[in-house]
């Protein structure tokens, strides 16, 4: 505990590797991002239009690879926090931190726009299904994660209740995947039709993929820069500290 | 008795003598009974609605009691300084924990489980099948307090705690919910492998249960003392 | 009083225990309140810590209980969960017990019988109330009610916030004749307060320097 | 402005201040999401039961979240002697009443009932039907304020203090339920007749309202001042 | 101080108004807690309550406040609504709320606008802590925070339970200096207390006869 807390003030007084690295890697990601972003987007709007749903099965290309990330951006909070909290590295805990709202906003968005799609493609904005709901569970869960992270304004407590918490969460993923697949197989609901997957052509899977790996990069790159930010802010806090207590 | 048994003992003690005496115990079985009371009153009176509906009711009902029991869980000792003297008794926090559960488990959920089997009348299950329900239900209770109480911990120092408690505990409460619906369904259909199918869900909310009062206690004493300040 | 004193010539604490803070520092929110603070007790001795409101007395004891995590420095202390009172501004009190039920209980957290708890509400100015809530006590008897830890568990150090708060002159006497028995049988007291205490011979300033 | 007014503003907002900085509006809110949420588990998915459902259930969900938030609308200046200070203000005690009333109606009702809408499509209600529900709510609810503070008032000094403002609290609410579910009912069944029937509901649900806000300020404030000790 | 003097150099209260007790009683719950109570206050006078724990202080004052019963006898007294400043042992602060709102709430409800707030911080010794949550406050701290309500509203009656707890030498300089202040300006306080009250100009001494 003791020594966790001299990593911390240690860290924060001088993380001058982790900030040297992040400049360096920041500039690169950020343009690889919107490279990848801006050659996904063109390719799917050259994607010809679907014999079955037209124009709207390019929303696949963001609802497919948000619903992705939304499942990276947690994990990715787990490992965060593991390492924080097993290898007292505080830079797990910022970013662990950092990742939240950005995993929460990429599940946001899996939800949103398999709300749009599901309107035209089942006549229904919401279905209990079970890969929907356990996404709607998912999303409760950043959202718990992040609203202890604001509730507790002490770093260092909110640090450890939040890596808990993301670890307890974390086992309670697959749980939850499992029993809501179960539930809902078993009660299959009748009156939605469902779409049969559709099989992906080269001409569907390139542009996919493409968007894939623009949004992990995306995702990555706006992590890394919440953490610069975290870092520092924590940063002034310290200069404040060692200012006031100098005037003192 | 050893002097740490006897700390357990009267930690536990302590924690159902307090709910019952402010009237925690009550609070909740009587919730129980209103929702059960004004839910035909939303829903219109339909009996044979109500009765396909009532196990699953039942489960949500018993949820949302014991959410809204855990959400003060460990609030009201961590503001008057009861939890202060909990840390300074010669008993690891974790079997300090543990004896609050236990305390909280006697004091509320055995209490709204043996209501259960009432308000299941009211809701018109036939009463062969309420033995099931009941069973269920004392099998998955235990995980329901375990999350709650991972939550109130994780949200005990903080405004806004309450939300906080329900955010977290409510991922937790989805699996036990299904399976315990399930088993209650299952149960209500009756036949030859229905018996099958509910050892099956019973055995998995006891599972789903012993995980999580292996992990919780550690959780929850991890929780609590980061919160101390 | 006399009673007192005989319940803790029973006890002798160990007369090598010491307690001793090197460059203590303590940050709450984003504020650090006090750093190198430094002090050493032994068995016997009573320091009582003074500062102005807020220079840190109350988080310096909790730090010594344990309940609050060092911001600097080290501390070699009595172990917490066994040897060391803590009472603080926050009592743990429940209003909806009565005070019989209350002794009971901290009889038992101080791992005795129910029994052990009778004669304690006379000893504590309480006498003939063991049936009344907690919750219906006056600020001075609930204050009272609080010292029956200090009685039921003889452990070697105490830590008091504002120990003379809420009490008569009665209560103070009480208080005062507790601590002397207790340093006699070999006993450490810290107690912050704004008064003076006469069974202190230490005294520690915080927030001095600003 | 008069000192009077100033004085009824400053309560007011020093309520919903509160009730936003302690998480209890989030709460309530997060609450009605999360019950809902979980009736699915319970009753399985099928949409076409859970759409006609939903008016009532969103109907008893209200009225458990609200009585929920009602219990311990007194309790906390009670114990911690904001009460006292209330009582020492240049304006009757009955103004100051109605002064934190309208801040929970604020405070809670008012954002429970936004909530409504999203809920309500997370249950499939057809969203032509809404408003009729929401408006069938914005009549009922300070009924169920005025109610909820009655019995919070008269439990306020009293160990089991909760218990007691559901017990009190429940006869009011089952009127208002009746006439609010069968309201959204008529409405979502639609037709001619149906906008004379749900003007009918809504307008009995608008004198339970009015009636119970000229009773409730004196009653409340009484029941105050008799548990001052 | 001088500024505190200032202030109220400005407001002057009635020199006819008084507070009376004529064989005043108190009962809370079953017991009797006092009896027999007289007393006769006016203008510029400050009544000191003293007795045991348990004996009634707090009661009495909450009797005079108009918060409490009063089981026999007669009080006249000035218009608690009005006329009177009650600060008990519950303090009525909010932990979730800053001082800078706290101070702003105690200001309308003096009926005034939240710039008379604005300089209350440093005079109560609380400078520069206008954003920090009540609930961080060290007990001192809340102390000097419920004192605000006497600066910001001139009523002429203080009732004052213990009103020198928790505060250090420099806060129980202040209330001194407040209660002088206000004792010059016509008003009255009547302040139970364990302690002796430099600003005191008589005694009532509760449960003697017991
Ligand atoms: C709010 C509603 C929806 C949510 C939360 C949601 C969630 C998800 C998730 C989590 C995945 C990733 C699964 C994985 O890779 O393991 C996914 C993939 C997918 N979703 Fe959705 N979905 C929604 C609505 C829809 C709709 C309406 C459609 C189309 C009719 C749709 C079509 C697909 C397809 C085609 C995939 C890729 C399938 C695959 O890779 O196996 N989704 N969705
Ligand atoms: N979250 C926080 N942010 C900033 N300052 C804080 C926070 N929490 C506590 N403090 C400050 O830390 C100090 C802790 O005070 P503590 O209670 O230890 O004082 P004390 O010496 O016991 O005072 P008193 O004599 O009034 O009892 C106070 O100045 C308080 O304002
Ligand atoms: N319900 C009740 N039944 C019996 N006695 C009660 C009840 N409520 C309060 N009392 C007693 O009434 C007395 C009221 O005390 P009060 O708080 O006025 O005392 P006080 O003089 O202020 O004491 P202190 O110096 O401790 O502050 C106490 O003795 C208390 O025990
Ligand atoms: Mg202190
Ligand atoms: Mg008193």
């Amino acid at each position: 505990m003791l020594k966790a807390l001299e990593n911390i003030s240690a860290f924060y007084a001088n993380p001058t590797r982790f900030m040297g690295l992040a400049s360096r890697l920041h500039g690169p990601l950020w343009a690889l991002a919107v490279l990848l972003l801006a050659y996904g987007l063109y390719r799917v709007a050259h994607v010809p239009a679907d014999y079955q749903q037209g124009d709207t099965v390019r929303i696949m290309f963001v609802h497919v690879p948000a619903a992705w990330m939304a499942l990276f951006g947690y994990s990715f909070i787990f490992f965060a926090s593991v390492t924080a909290l097993i290898f007292r590295h505080p830079l797990g805990h910022v970013a662990a931190r950092a990742a939240a709202p950005v995993g929460a906003v990429f599940t946001l968005l899996a939800l949103i726009t398999g709300s749009l799609w599901g309107q035209p493609m089942w006549g229904t904005w919401w279905v209990w299904d079970a890969r929907l709901t356990s996404v709607l569970v998912l999303f409760f869960i950043y959202l718990g994660y992040i609203a202890l992270w604001q509730a507790i304004d002490e770093p260092t407590r909110a640090a450890r209740a939040a890596a808990i918490l993301a670890i307890v969460g974390f086992i309670n993923v697959p749980i939850v995947k499992f029993s809501v697949d179960w539930w809902n197989t078993l009660h299959q609901p009748a009156s939605v039709s469902r779409l049969a997957r559709p099989a992906l052509h080269a001409d569907f899977l390139y542009p996919l993929l493409i968007m894939g790996a623009a949004f992990l990069v995306l995702f990555l790159a706006i992590t890394l820069t919440r953490m610069q930010m975290e870092v520092l802010r924590q940063r002034l806090r310290v200069r404040a500290r060692a200012g006031a207590s100098e005037n003192a | 008795m050893t002097t740490q048994r006897r700390i357990f003992a009267a930690i536990c003690r302590q924690h159902i003598r307090l709910s019952w005496r402010n009237g925690q115990t009550v609070l909740a079985v009587s919730f129980l009974f209103i929702a059960i009371t004004l839910l035909p009153f939303g829903l219109g009176p339909e009996l044979k609605l109500l009765r396909a509906l009532a196990p699953g009711l039942l489960w949500v009902v018993l949820a949302i009691s014991l959410l809204t029991s855990l959400e003060r869980l460990f609030q009201a000792d961590y503001e008057d300084g009861a939890l202060d003297r909990l840390l300074l008794v010669p008993l690891s926090f974790e079997a300090v924990v543990l004896a609050k559960l236990l305390g909280h488990y006697v004091a509320l959920v055995l209490p709204l489980i043996a209501a259960v089997p009432l308000a299941g009348l009211l809701l018109n299950i036939e009463a062969a099948r309420l033995p099931i329900l009941v069973a269920a239900m004392l099998c998955g209770a235990p995980a329901l307090v375990m999350a709650g109480g991972i939550g109130a911990a994780l949200a005990v120092s903080v405004r806004r705690g309450g939300l906080l408690t329900v955010l977290i505990a409510m991922p937790f409460y989805v699996p036990v919910l299904i399976f315990g619906a399930a088993a209650a369904r299952a149960g209500l259909q009756g036949g030859v492998d229905v018996a099958v199918d509910v050892g099956a869900y019973l055995g998995v909310l006891a599972a789903l249960s012993a995980a999580s009062l292996l992990l919780a206690p550690f959780a929850i004493a991890a929780a609590l003392r980061a919160a101390l300040r | 009083m006399a009673e007192i004193e005989n319940l803790f010539s029973k006890t002798q604490h160990a007369r090598d225990a010491q307690c001793q803070a090197e460059g203590l520092a303590c940050r709450r929110g984003a504020a650090l309140v006090f750093e190198d603070v430094f002090f050493h007790l032994t068995s016997g001795q009573a320091l009582c810590v003074r500062g102005a409101n807020g220079s840190g007395k109350s988080s310096l004891l909790r730090q010594l209980a344990g309940l609050l995590p060092l911001a600097a420095g080290a501390l070699t202390r009595p172990n917490p969960h066994k040897h060391t009172h803590y009472l603080g501004h926050a009592d743990g009190l429940k209003a909806a017990l009565s005070i019989g039920e209350t002794l009971a209980y901290e009889a038992a957290l101080a791992g005795q019988g129910a029994d052990h708890a009778a004669d304690l509400t006379a000893r504590l100015g309480l006498a003939g109330r063991d049936w009344q809530y907690v919750g219906d006590l006056s600020a001075g008897q609930k204050r009272r009610l609080t010292l029956a830890r200090l009685l039921l568990d003889p452990r070697p150090l105490w830590l008091l916030d504002e120990p003379m708060t809420a009490l008569d002159e009665d209560g103070r006497a009480l208080v005062g004749a507790l601590a002397k028995a207790h340093l006699a049988s070999g006993g450490m007291i810290i107690a912050a307060s704004h008064e003076p205490l006469g069974f202190a011979n230490a005294e520690l300033v915080l927030g001095a320097q600003i």
